[in-house]
């Protein structure tokens, strides 16, 4: 099993929940984060000028999924999340999970995911 | 001795009471807002403290300093310290009980030193800002108060036309902002960090509540529920809304910005709100109209010179409230043309001048005693908080509270 | 010329003014709080923009059309245009002075653009909406509010009756709201994507303000502090009470809901305080009494309609002010008994016919116009912004700010 | 029949009915704030059924109970029940029509119903507190408001001076608060979970709401817009301000606190605008410097006090109003010594006693009834949700919505 | 040494708390997070009508702890995070972790969890 | 390439982002976290008496960098993070990463860290 995380703008949470969960993730969970990477800050305006955003709004998805949709997974992702709109489109990590379990039955390693 | 209370014109004062009261919340929703969520009680803290400043000292010797028999048309004397038998006094020549007009005038000391927070935002002990206030409140405001609208106060005397308070309260608070952010300096990151406003909602809301405390800040000064009120809450209703509306266009075509901001609009609205105060009765609804689509010229580059500059006037008090009072008072010597007043458009170009002479004089007074004062008060009890309370952000460090969980 | 003023009278006025000023704020947040965060600042930056357009039309033309010299019973003349030596022109009737008149009238009229913000939410261009809501006023708002209200307004004459402006306001703008929603079209992602009311104490303060305002809205339409605009406020109340308390049964009785919502609860309070708009100084308690008692049965099968619809109104100014206006001012026809007003249950069935009557022509030409405007903008300057923008929200695409940190 | 209108005097009480309807939203920001952010709806709720229990049982019987004729000076007769035909009766002795003078006395009826949330706070059904309430306002409020302010009142007759409440509002809730709490027994977690008040910048504006309101509250009771009606906003401002530095000091010298806390000085003026309410009319300023003084004294301690102990009187009404309440009415008898009022220090030392015997009999019959009250509803229609849904908080289980997104 | 990564219920927080410092994981950090999973959204009320909110608040908690505590920590965890109310109770993720620092210390791989 | 999970005092959070930045770690992601560990729960104030807070406001940086600059970073945070104020300075964590991929170019495991 591994842990994706995906790093997303938060506009495009809907699509990618629905292309992710078609790929095989059918759980999720959904955290605001603030990021920073290649893509510069924001300008926003204060009251006599701008100030810059250092760390602008992402969406941090995490989905625990068995090994066999790790690629579906992370295709569809790519696909729903990309944008045209240069850097900030965000990353995908993949981490090893040594061990699920599923609160509600106690199960382990179940197919719960 | 009671003669004759006219119970209109002092309802309508009693109502222009309260709404002159609920402008320090709203000013304290208006500052809070701009600034970060670690300080926004902080905030509130020093609104409600210039709140009880000002109201105590007020009742002991304020109300006599400001409006007692004039010695040299300078300041009140002290007949008239700790209102006893106040009730006894006569009323207003608009038969407004003295009771009602004593009060009535409590808030404007009120909110005047309420927006004097603005240097001290997000780093000064509470202790200190108390102490600061009731002092500056006592030797700054009482006297410059008297000068213009106390029965012989020398600028009242010299003819200086001010319907609300475009000199008393903001000429003399926007120097007196000046002068602390000179000598308090600047917070910790200032122009590194980013210094985000925190809720904008909340200045919005803010500002709501100061429009609406500002009608009866303006139309209370008529003193009477007459035309000339109704007339003032249209000129400032108007001036506020022109002023405004420039603002907006302002934004738009500066090359840095674009976009009209909601906190330039609110800022907008604030600048027309200040200007239209010396003049509210003074000057017909197409001069109100002028004076909004004026007053943003100045304010808007020295709000801009104020960001770019070292000088950490936290929340533009100096810019809004000075540089729009100084205008303000200057174009009501330009346009004043009714009630009794006689400006540039109606013939009279020496009332620019007294008009001028009225703000040096007050905006001297308070930048040279406000500084002095700052100075002592920073060199004895100390102004700021620690670095690392500062760090840490005033809420948890001066009030041990979290604003927001 | 100045007759006579009757100060307690005009200080009533002017504290009406103040309170119908604070109204807007209070829709602000109100509206603010029911949509997503993304868009807050910009709805507020909504209603600021009617506030602006609505007091310079006024001052400029727009209080003659409404208030001048008939010309036909359909519109005045501009021989009030510019307000000029507006503190001369005699008081009304009551002794309010003129000046007062003409700002108290100017904040209705604020108010009512102001609602007319719903079905922009979220998706509206900023200028475009100041150029609309300018002309808007201009055209739609001032023409009804001199049929109803002006000497010789057709509907006037015609024995409407309409209290504080049930069809003037809440008509109108219902229908107009329902006319611009067909025109502008509905939100990205309306009925796919969760539309979360982002604060809800925000929907509650703004009800609260709104609620108290309209205390002065509605008791300041008697023009004068007697006993019927005391009645108006106990009306005004009343009805706001029981009709919250049936859309609370309402909500308990419908199967999808079971519980009252706080929602719900503040959305029962407006359609009472719509509804009784119009007969609030015409109707004994017990008439407020039954208005509440019926409005839901109107305004709660629209709203559940309207929301299973395709028509995105966003913020149902047409089913809370459009349907909860007609209901109101039909009904006005029916219980009005007091106040030299004789409606069905006092023997005069054919006030309901004349009602009805106002109610057509005011909702048909409202709707009518705005829906002309609202076309004709939407193919020149564009009412939207584009698709993008409207994702990422308006409070960033058109302001570049964002509300909370 | 209507005699003679005093329109100042009218105005002044609309617009002071105005400022008390806006004191019950502030109450539930108040309110609101200082609780858990899954409950912040549901006291809104709260709030919200107390006015429409209280506004529609004021025209039903209410107004009729407490200022009917007197049946043997314990509460009112029906005469006027329904409030027909209000707006031909005859006005006060200050010129005030019915109507205004029944609905200015109706948002008092409706605020005091509101302060009683607080034992009900984050667990209680929304349906029983509705019966509640209604039925506390009806067999508690509307008898004690006779007793005191009704021609032929047993407490008037017995000259106890309640100048706007102190006993008819804040002895009566205070302890009312208390019955209550013993009842409904404490919250889940209380003195196990952290109850950490959820938004105090809410708390604040709140508080700015009440404070702006109770200058109405307190210079409407004057029913006149005189000479009084100034003296009581004076006095009130000055006590606030004053109990707000009392509040300030007592957490700085506390060994447990050190640092004035936001909230603390919140408390501080609401403790002093609740002390003073009795005294308002009747004390010279330098009467409200030492109630503002002195209440603290009482308040702080039992405010303590109730912490430390079992009794999840939640929102602290009974510290608060029932023992402000009770110091102020005491101290009224102390310091009053004008408008025709004898305290101590103008020689009558019996006031005293009279103070003393009115707030017996007032938290009393308060205590006395509302406990049975309590108990007989926990006992039928069950006052609390279940364990589960108090857990998941009341603003999903109760009413299905989530504050803030 | 393992991140045990928990998601539950926002009202089992203190117990779980309780019951996972019991069993010996001392440090943990706590986020508010939005999930979806078996559990379906929950139907909350708007003006008209009704609206599913598709993610549900979940508390994601963090807790890197020796390897030894592991089965003790995920028994605590599941036997006071779990509820009787169907879907939604959560799940625990176990992942390896190569290497902790106390950055107060500067201490690595310490006794510090 | 590792996976740093950055535990830290919020005051800290701009020399971290500076120093980790200038040690190597490019992007990063930062989330607001309420944590426990050595350090007790502050005491807050409310009306009567005072609450004790539990969990303490933290930030959480989470940066996936590669195997090389991971002992830069580390240094870099401890350095940059620590304070004298006792515990409570936070904890870094190192998790193995098996795959990362920026979603705007659909790249794997490349230079994009
Ligand atoms: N090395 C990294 N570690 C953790 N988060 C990262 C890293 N790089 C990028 N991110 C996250 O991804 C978001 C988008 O990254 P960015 O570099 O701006 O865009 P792109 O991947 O399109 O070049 C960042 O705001 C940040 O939240
Ligand atoms: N595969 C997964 N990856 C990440 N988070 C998950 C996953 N499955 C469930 N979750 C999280 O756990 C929460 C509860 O899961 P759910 O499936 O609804 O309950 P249960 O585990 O009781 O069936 C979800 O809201 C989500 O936050
Ligand atoms: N074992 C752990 N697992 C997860 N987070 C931890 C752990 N230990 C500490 N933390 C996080 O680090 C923060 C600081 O830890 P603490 O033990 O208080 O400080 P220090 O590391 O200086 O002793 C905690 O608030 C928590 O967020």
């Amino acid at each position: 099993m591994k842990l994706i995380i995906v790093i997303i703008r938060p506009e495009r949470l809907h699509d990618v929940k629905v292309a992710a969960t078609e790929a095989g993730a059918k759980g999720m969970t959904v955290i605001e984060v603030k990021g920073r990477g290649d893509q510069k800050g924001i300008k926003l305006q204060s009251r006599g000028g701008s100030y810059e955003v250092e760390f602008i709004q992402k969406v941090k998805i995490e989905m625990a999924v068995n090994d066999e949709v790790v690629p579906a997974v992370i295709e569809a992702v790519v696909r729903s999340a990309r944008t045209e709109r240069g850097p900030g489109d965000g990353k995908i990590f993949v981490l090893p999970i040594e061990e699920v379990v599923r609160i509600r039955t106690g199960q382990k390693n179940c197919d719960c995911l | 001795m009671l003669l004759q209370v006219d119970t209109g014109n002092a309802s309508w004062i009693l109502t222009a009471t309260c709404l002159v009261l609920i402008m320090t919340p709203g000013l304290a929703m208006f500052y809070g807002g701009l600034i970060r969520k670690k300080n926004v009680l902080a905030m509130f803290g020093l609104c409600v403290a210039a709140m009880i400043a000002v109201s105590i000292q007020w009742f002991l010797v304020g109300y006599s300093m400001a409006f007692g028999n004039s010695i040299g048309g300078f300041v009140g004397d002290l007949s008239y310290a700790g209102l006893n038998d106040v009730f006894l006094m006569h009323e207003t020549a608009t038969g407004v009980p003295a009771t009602v007009f004593v009060v009535f005038q409590c808030m404007f000391a009120m909110i005047t030193a309420a927006i004097l927070a603005s240097p001290f935002a997000e780093r000064s002990k509470f202790g200190s800002f108390l102490v600061f206030i009731s002092i500056w409140s006592l030797i700054v405001y009482n006297p410059i108060a008297h000068w213009v609208w106390a029965t012989g106060g020398f600028l009242s005397q010299a003819g200086v036309l001010d319907f609300a308070g475009g000199t008393v309260v903001h000429v003399n608070v926007g120097f007196s902002a000046a002068a602390v952010a000179l000598v308090i300096g600047k917070r910790q990151g200032f122009k590194k960090d980013p210094m985000e406003p925190h809720n904008i909602p909340m200045v919005a809301m803010g500002l709501g509540l100061l429009w609406f405390g500002w009608l009866g800040f303006n139309g209370g000064s008529a003193l009477a529920a007459n035309e000339f009120a109704g007339l003032a809450i249209i000129n400032t209703n108007l001036a506020a809304c022109t002023a405004a509306l420039v603002w907006i266009v302002l934004e738009y075509v500066d090359k840095g910005k674009k976009k009209p901001s909601m906190i330039g609009i609110s800022t907008g609205v604030l600048a027309g709100l200040v200007a239209i105060t010396p003049a509210a009765g003074y000057v017909q609804p197409w001069g109100a109209f002028m004076i909004g689509l004026l007053v943003d010229f100045a304010v808007y580059p020295v709000l801009k010179w104020r960001t770019r500059s070292n000088l950490d006037e936290s929340l533009d008090a100096f810019a809004c409230h000075g540089i729009g009072g100084v205008t303000g008072a200057i174009l009501t010597g330009v346009f004043a043309s009714v009630n009794g007043a006689t400006g540039l458009v109606a013939g009279d170009a020496t009332q620019v001048a007294i008009q001028a002479f009225g703000v040096v004089c007050a905006a001297g007074f308070a930048f040279g005693v406000t500084l002095v004062l700052a100075f002592l008060l920073k060199k004895t009890i100390k102004l700021r908080v620690k670095p690392d309370e500062e760090y840490v952000g005033c809420d948890v460090s001066v009030h041990n509270e979290i604003a927001y969980v």
